[in-house]
């Protein structure tokens, strides 16, 4: 990683310079302006860059050196599932045709495209046990909001009015209660038990007349298979609700176990994780549902159906229950090509490995970090994809935090796990290899983190203040905060 | 095994590591009842060689034909810099810029999107981006009935004018937490919003108007006059924007006397290619008095322990991952690689290049007009100002029209006839700089035989 | 101004600076008379856009014809990632790594090239490449003039098995130092050297053999036998050969007892667009007794002031840049990023993907041979072992058989009456693991069908 | 760029590890290598590297960051033209029919590409003013190889056979006498004079019977225009010699004066210098020529041809004095696809700014580094697209040497200008900005300049240990060419 930085576009940009080559040619400005009423035109130049081609270029290919990635270092970013992105899949879903092909095109000039989309809900289908597929969600919570959406419009159907209130367990990611909010729920927490599994008797309590559903990642973010899953799915439909399966976590059981078979009413894919296509920075994502036989009325449009040998939109008049459009089109299409061709690449036997060796991986790193010291959130668990390991105890010896850890980790050449989620461990740092790095790789993280543990133990103060070798050193988020300062400003201006 | 490294010598003494006699044993802990032994209908594996084969095979079936269709999705000219950049993988395989330390690259550029994005839209400051257009116009919904401080009324006044997908997912989306839609007509004659309908709405309680600039048709609304009058009654305006446009037309944090309050619109004009609908990006801006009701990322400039500059995120405790169910969205995943390509578009434009695009599109759209409505039969639905899209009403019937066209290679608009029956045979079409006289001929004469032969039908 | 920055105030504070009137004053010192006012010749410059969719419209025009062509370049699977991290700004718009703590990253790939290529090809040392397999043949034979210990002689003998338009660079450039390149003969049986024809040159005093394997018409040479043959004659030995083949075959550094002493070869199959014939990068590897006799840039490992292992160019004192008139050769520029594409090529497809490669283009030529030689008149030239290309016979002229099947989208092979005269109506084929057996079954039946039309004609 | 070296790709290699999708399906290597007679079959693997597909993509992802480059240094190599390569020119050559066109493909399948390569060459000649071109030559030196031979051809046809005397003037490029020798000429240098032109006299006496021509970059090697160029025209045509134009430099008279009105002959021209295609860490080039009506028979095979509508290639048979093929193929088509598509987004007027900016440019950085205190090594004259400083005071005064200079520049993050070469002017750095750096980048430079020799006479050490940034420090060549290590070897193995 590039350890200088860089200074702001704006500060390149000069009045009268500009990408010459990039402006289309023959524009007559003044001539358009003066077809726009006077009141309506723009009265002063937006404040864009002007700056040359190479000014441009320069700048951000620099501004890309400053980025930790998947391509550039290990990322084991608990629940996130940061995972090699094949080359191939970008390459292949930016072929010129598909990039130029408008959303509103007809079907009959887009067949090549329908029929990936159409097949990759039947694989879809498949890896989850579900009915029916819909592409549309643009990422997790989007598909979150539909699933749920769903379960509401479902209880509505049957005039099941008083369903409102979404269970989740306390260690669920934000976006479930957060999605069940925006969905007009109630969200009401349950605990899990000392082994990271579901408190039964909690549920019990917690399920009623009002129930309409409950959101479940299995394998949980505590990184352990709820083995109880029958039990609550029966608690649950036994109290009239459905089942909601964050699908975050679908990189651990991919070919072993489908949440379809575990009783699931409704889920939704992170594509983005568990079929890899990249994260880019902050996304797109593709959050596909999938739903059980009683769900499919209600999924969002469009969907593909398949006539014969013509592929087609299925649109509202097509599913009249349907609970809507989530995107102005049809979701993040570009996105869910690199997931078929993903998908494709891989096959069935591969789709299998992907659970194993994932699995594989997080509990050989569980494992040796185990003998390095560290101490587990779950001890006595297996890891799924993803496992705990709580600093509590350094916490209380040492004076050193799992944010301590976390950042001295980036000089180390490591991206740092997930930090302080699941919020309900203490200090806890949630750490996910995922099946596509190395016994190398992984032996290098835990020798980093040995490392950083006798540094903790020598002298606490080389982790207080990491990092050391990034470009900026700790940053103050508390300033950032309060005194915000999100837009550029000229220097002279009074900012 | 296909982006799996381990060596059978690897899985052995990894095994042995953990103390596990087999990989299947990890799974130990799942019930055996829900253990399933294989996913016999996925298809096989493909080589990179194969898929690569298969989908040159699928996107020549897609073709290539001559498109005039715009209602949301915009095919303009990308600089080739802004994806070749784009895809590096630095910013392409990196994740949500957590860490700050080791992600100023993305973190520093949403910091110059949220700048220029202000800019534009002559508004305070921007989130990180929104899935699209459609989701953030609901947003903007759910965010004007959060941020209201007088009213607490869920109500929001969807013009006809405004794009239906957007007004459907505002509806779907917003629709749950009990916020109500309500349409308001256009005028015949300039297919603008119909002040009198709106005026029926004067001293009744209601969150926000919408308002689409260029409106759907692409007819220019006389925004100043409505964001007043909605700020008299004590709505919120919400303006919706296509960002081309904005090079040329009032920003909305100038409309009125006070400006719009929040701004969305879809990002897919600033250097994304149209690739069947998505990903895109919506963007949102706001006043700062609303920041803290505003969903998705945003980021701060800040300094590290030696006081240097650098970025990292803010305000993060509006967000999901802290606070939770009483966040201002469930938003997590955005559309970050899409923002950043719009980040490296627009500073590859400048503004003097985007002022280029747009007037080149407006006059490419009306050399288009002016051409298909020498076709007889054929006219202009609507008078007054437009941006780089119109309505064409045909004495025939739109579908079949295009159906014509369509075997000629040409994408001849949008079909109004399923959400503007009152129209009758109305298309919208759009032409942008991307279009050439060539081009605009070859549409007006293939119109001409179009229409002829359905007449003749 | 497309790529110039320069804004007018720019210019003018410039032109203070440097004391000048305007820019025309700085071309002061050309003689008036010599000047021009402009290139009227030239057309106007285009946008980008405007660049973008004329190429769009000319690659449209050349087509994606099924092609069964090879004579030296080879349709290969290319592994997505290998143009990807190629064409990375800091690989693609980087120069000679000349101040190498600033180079690494180049120094380095180029030090694992040499170690990659030096073992496929069973040589101790390579350079940093070549222009082509054509130049790098007539480099090799200038090298083995110059580094044979033991002879002055300035012939060589190339065989006719040798690629023709690689014997005819080697005379067009190495004939200017007064190398010979003789021919011989090839054996109608087996399409290989002619034992008898070489043994005629038993005794005289030629510097080198140049050995192809496998050879032009993609038979197998006993490289062994005429290794050492060439050895006992005092001759060195040149190999060239296919870079994929050699996964399979005997490396050059094997041959006969002692093993060639230059090895050189086209590296287009490693990861090389065909690109109508370029860019490519010629390999050459030698024994290390050679190396100060080897042309084209070196890198070597070394250690900076810390006692650190870097990488730098090194023997510099070969080139031209130090050497002068003296060099081993003038090539300055050479063709890195291919070389640097080839080098992630070999890494993503491994020792077995290679021989996978090779097994596979095997397959397919015996079947594209086993299926076109079932059409009547057609039949297979020679017996004896192949690689992955073979001549046929036909009883109809090449030129119109292949013009017939061109009309049907495919390139049959390259017609050998030019070249070899006396084998009739020959076509070299070539079929690689980019071929699936439906494009084999639709080659053969488009042959029967054009067979039968110019019989019929 | 990262400061954090990379292991080798052989360190990452385990046996049996495999980027798998890469591999070919159904491919039986056993039953293959069968057919192949035992003797010429290969019994060990070449020891290429086993690693992953991620694992490949982050080591040569991180190698990269590893290099400056156009696209993240200001790079004033001098001589090199190290200016901005637009990513169009790449976007568009790479358009999937070009890229899969074969070589060999008849010309009716191949009017695009070939359409292309005409248009290159007509223009090619109204920039350089000569009478016809041929694209084949792949670098500048293949191209001055290609122009002596003709140049020796000519002289042959005309049964002058003695004439194997090449003339350069002693600040030529290393290429030329080394090309000249490559043909089988003489070389014979000439010295320059205070001004840096050629010394008339000395050309006097060297030129005769015996002279095939003479080699000239204009402006020359020392960054000035060669003022004399109509006597030195004269004077060796008097004598029966023939010009030769290394059109390296010819970035700096675009548009402003053309070698064929000089009165040269022939010439070559970079395409990666002057019309900006890329340097590629080495290559490729593209080395066309141009000559005159009398050179013009003997021009390199193959080249474009245009009969009506229809272009197709022009081989020996049509140009049957030609001096042949120099590649398999035609040259670097790639390359040339990229020129193309170069000079047609400058067009005409473009075409003439590349030589005004690039001498305006030079002429300030000249100016200000004069203003800063350095010394010129032509004080007298114009700048022409480069000149050159000469540190011979410092050297003596301050112990520091232009090498020292150099290193430390790259501390500041500027690739270091072209150091000792022309070898004529002692510790000189040749100075190129090209046009498409701005004027903040130049200011940029000339402080770093400025600061550096601030460094110098504060304390000279901080130089002579430079780099400091960078990955490695300064590298012990002496020991490179010593100690040969050229390849790697396990480190088990016996090396
Ligand atoms: C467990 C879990 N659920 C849901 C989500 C939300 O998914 P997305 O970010 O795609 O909206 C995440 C993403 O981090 C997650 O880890
Ligand atoms: C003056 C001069 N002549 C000739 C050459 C040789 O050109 P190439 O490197 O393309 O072979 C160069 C390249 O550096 C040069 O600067």
């Amino acid at each position: 990683m590039n350890q200088i930085l860089e200074k702001s576009i704006f500060e390149y940009s000069r009045a009268g310079r500009s990408a010459h080559a990039q402006q289309p040619p023959g524009a007559d400005v003044a001539s358009a302006a003066q077809k726009i009423p006077a009141a309506l035109r723009r009265r002063t130049a937006p404040m864009l860059p002007e700056v040359s081609e190479l000014d441009a270029v320069r700048h951000f290919t620099r501004l890309s050196q400053l980025n930790f990635s998947i391509d550039t270092n290990f990322y084991p970013l608990g629940s996130c599932t940061m995972k090699y992105n094949p080359k191939a899949c970008n390459q292949y879903a930016m072929l010129p045709e598909f990039l130029a092909r408008h959303p509103l095109a007809p079907d009959t000039q887009g067949q090549g495209f329908l029929s990936c989309m159409f097949e990759l809900q039947e694989m879809l289908k498949e890896v989850t046990g579900m009915k029916a597929v819909s592409l549309n969600p643009m990422a997790g919570a989007h598909g979150e909001f539909a699933g749920v959406a769903m379960i509401r419009a479902y209880h509505r159907a049957r005039g099941d009015l008083a369903r409102n209130e979404i269970i989740v367990p306390e260690a669920a990611h934000g976006t479930n209660p957060a999605t069940a909010t925006m969905c007009g729920c109630i969200v009401k927490e349950i605990p899990v038990d000392a082994q990271g599994d579901v408190d039964l008797d909690a549920l019990a309590k917690a399920v009623g007349p009002n129930t309409a559903g409950i959101m479940l990642t299995n394998p949980s973010t505590l990184g352990v298979f709820e083995r109880k899953i029958e039990q609550v799915a029966k608690l649950v439909h036994g109290a009239g609700g459905l089942l909601y399966y964050d699908g975050a976590n679908l990189n651990a059981i991919l070919g072993k176990v489908r949440p379809g078979d575990m009783g699931f009413d409704v889920i939704h894919m992170n594509l983005h994780k568990t079929f890899s296509t990249p994260h880019g920075g902050g996304g797109p994502g593709a959050g596909a549902v999938g739903v059980s036989a009683r769900l499919e009325p209600f999924l969002p449009v469009p969907i593909v159906g398949r006539e014969g040998d013509h592929y087609r939109w299925l649109s509202e008049a097509d599913r009249p229950q349907s609970i809507g459009r989530l995107s102005a089109f049809m979701g993040n299409a570009g996105v869910l090509l690199r997931a078929y061709i993903y998908m494709r690449m891989l096959g069935r036997e591969g789709m299998s490995r992907v659970g194993e060796y994932a699995t594989l991986n997080a509990n050989y790193v569980m494992a040796r970090l185990r003998q390095a010291g560290f101490d587990l959130a779950y001890p006595e668990r297996r890891a799924s994809h993803e496992f705990i390991v709580t600093m509590k105890r350094q916490a209380k010896e040492l004076n050193v935090t799992a944010m301590d850890i976390a950042k001295r980790l980036l000089d180390y050449g490591f991206h740092a796990p997930t930090t302080y989620f699941p919020l309900l461990v203490p200090e806890c740092l949630l750490i996910e290899p995922t099946e596509t790095e190395s016994r190398e790789t992984l032996d290098g993280f835990v020798a980093a983190m040995a490392s950083i543990m006798a540094e903790a133990q020598a002298d606490a103060s080389t982790l207080k203040t990491a990092p050391h070798t990034m470009p900026v050193r700790r940053l103050d988020d508390v300033r950032a905060a309060k005194q915000l300062d999100l837009t550029w400003k000229p220097v002279n201006s009074a900012a | 095994m296909p982006f799996i490294p381990h060596t059978e010598q690897d899985v052995r003494e990894m095994l042995v590591t953990i103390g596990a006699p087999s990989i299947d044993a990890l799974f130990d802990e799942i019930p055996a009842s829900l253990r399933i032994s294989g996913l016999d209908g996925i298809p096989e594996g493909l080589s990179e060689m194969e898929i690569g084969r298969l989908m040159g095979e699928r996107a020549r079936l897609d073709g290539r034909p001559l498109s005039f269709l715009g209602a949301g999705a915009y095919e303009h000219h990308i600089p080739s810099a802004v994806w070749t950049i784009t895809t590096r993988g630095e910013f392409y395989s990196a994740y949500t810029p957590y860490q700050a330390e080791a992600s100023q690259g993305t973190l520093q550029l949403i910091y110059e999107y949220q700048t220029m994005i202000s800019s534009l839209t002559g508004m305070e400051v921007s989130n990180a981006s929104l899935y699209d257009g459609g989701s953030a116009v609901a947003e903007a919904a759910l965010m004007a009935v959060r941020a209201h401080r007088k009213s607490k009324s869920l109500r929001v006044l969807v013009p006809q004018t405004v794009n239906p997908n957007y007004r459907r997912v505002a509806i779907s989306t917003a629709g749950n937490q009990g916020l109500r839609f309500e349409t308001v007509a256009y005028r015949r004659e300039d297919g603008c919003i119909d002040r009198e309908a709106l005026a029926a709405y004067a001293g009744e309680d209601i969150a926000a108007l919408v308002i689409q600039q260029p409106n759907f048709f692409g007819q220019l609304e006389d925004v100043d006059a409505l964001t007043d009058w909605a700020h008299e009654q004590g709505m919120l305006v919400i303006a919706v924007v296509n960002p081309t446009s904005l090079a040329l037309l009032k920003p909305p944090g100038e409309w009125g006397k006070t400006g719009a309050d929040i701004c969305v619109g879809e990002g897919q004009p600033l250097g994304v290619p149209l690739s069947s609908g998505g990903p895109y990006f919506g963007f949102m801006t706001t006043r700062m008095e609303y920041v803290r009701s505003m969903p998705g990322r945003i980021v701060g400039r800040t300094v590290d322990l030696d006081g240097k500059q650098g970025y990292t995120l803010t305000l993060q405790a509006r967000e999901q991952h802290i606070r939770r169910g009483k966040a201002t969205s469930n938003i997590c995943t955005n559309q970050g690689l899409l923002m950043t390509a719009a980040t490296i578009y627009m500073t590859l434009i400048g503004p003097q290049g985007l002022s280029k695009v747009a007037a080149a599109s407006m006059q490419r759209s009306d050399e288009l007009v002016e051409a298909l409505t020498q076709v007889k039969g054929v006219r202009a639905a609507f008078k007054g100002p437009r941006f780089h899209e119109a309505v064409l009403l045909l004495d025939r019937p739109a579908s079949a029209v295009l159906r014509e066209l369509e075997a000629q290679g040409i994408l001849g608009g949008l079909d109004l006839s399923g959400d503007y029956p009152e129209l009758g045979s109305a298309l919208l079409v759009c032409a942008t700089e991307t279009k050439t006289a060539g081009d605009l001929a070859r549409y007006a004469a293939a119109l001409g035989a179009a229409v002829q032969k359905v007449r003749a039908a």
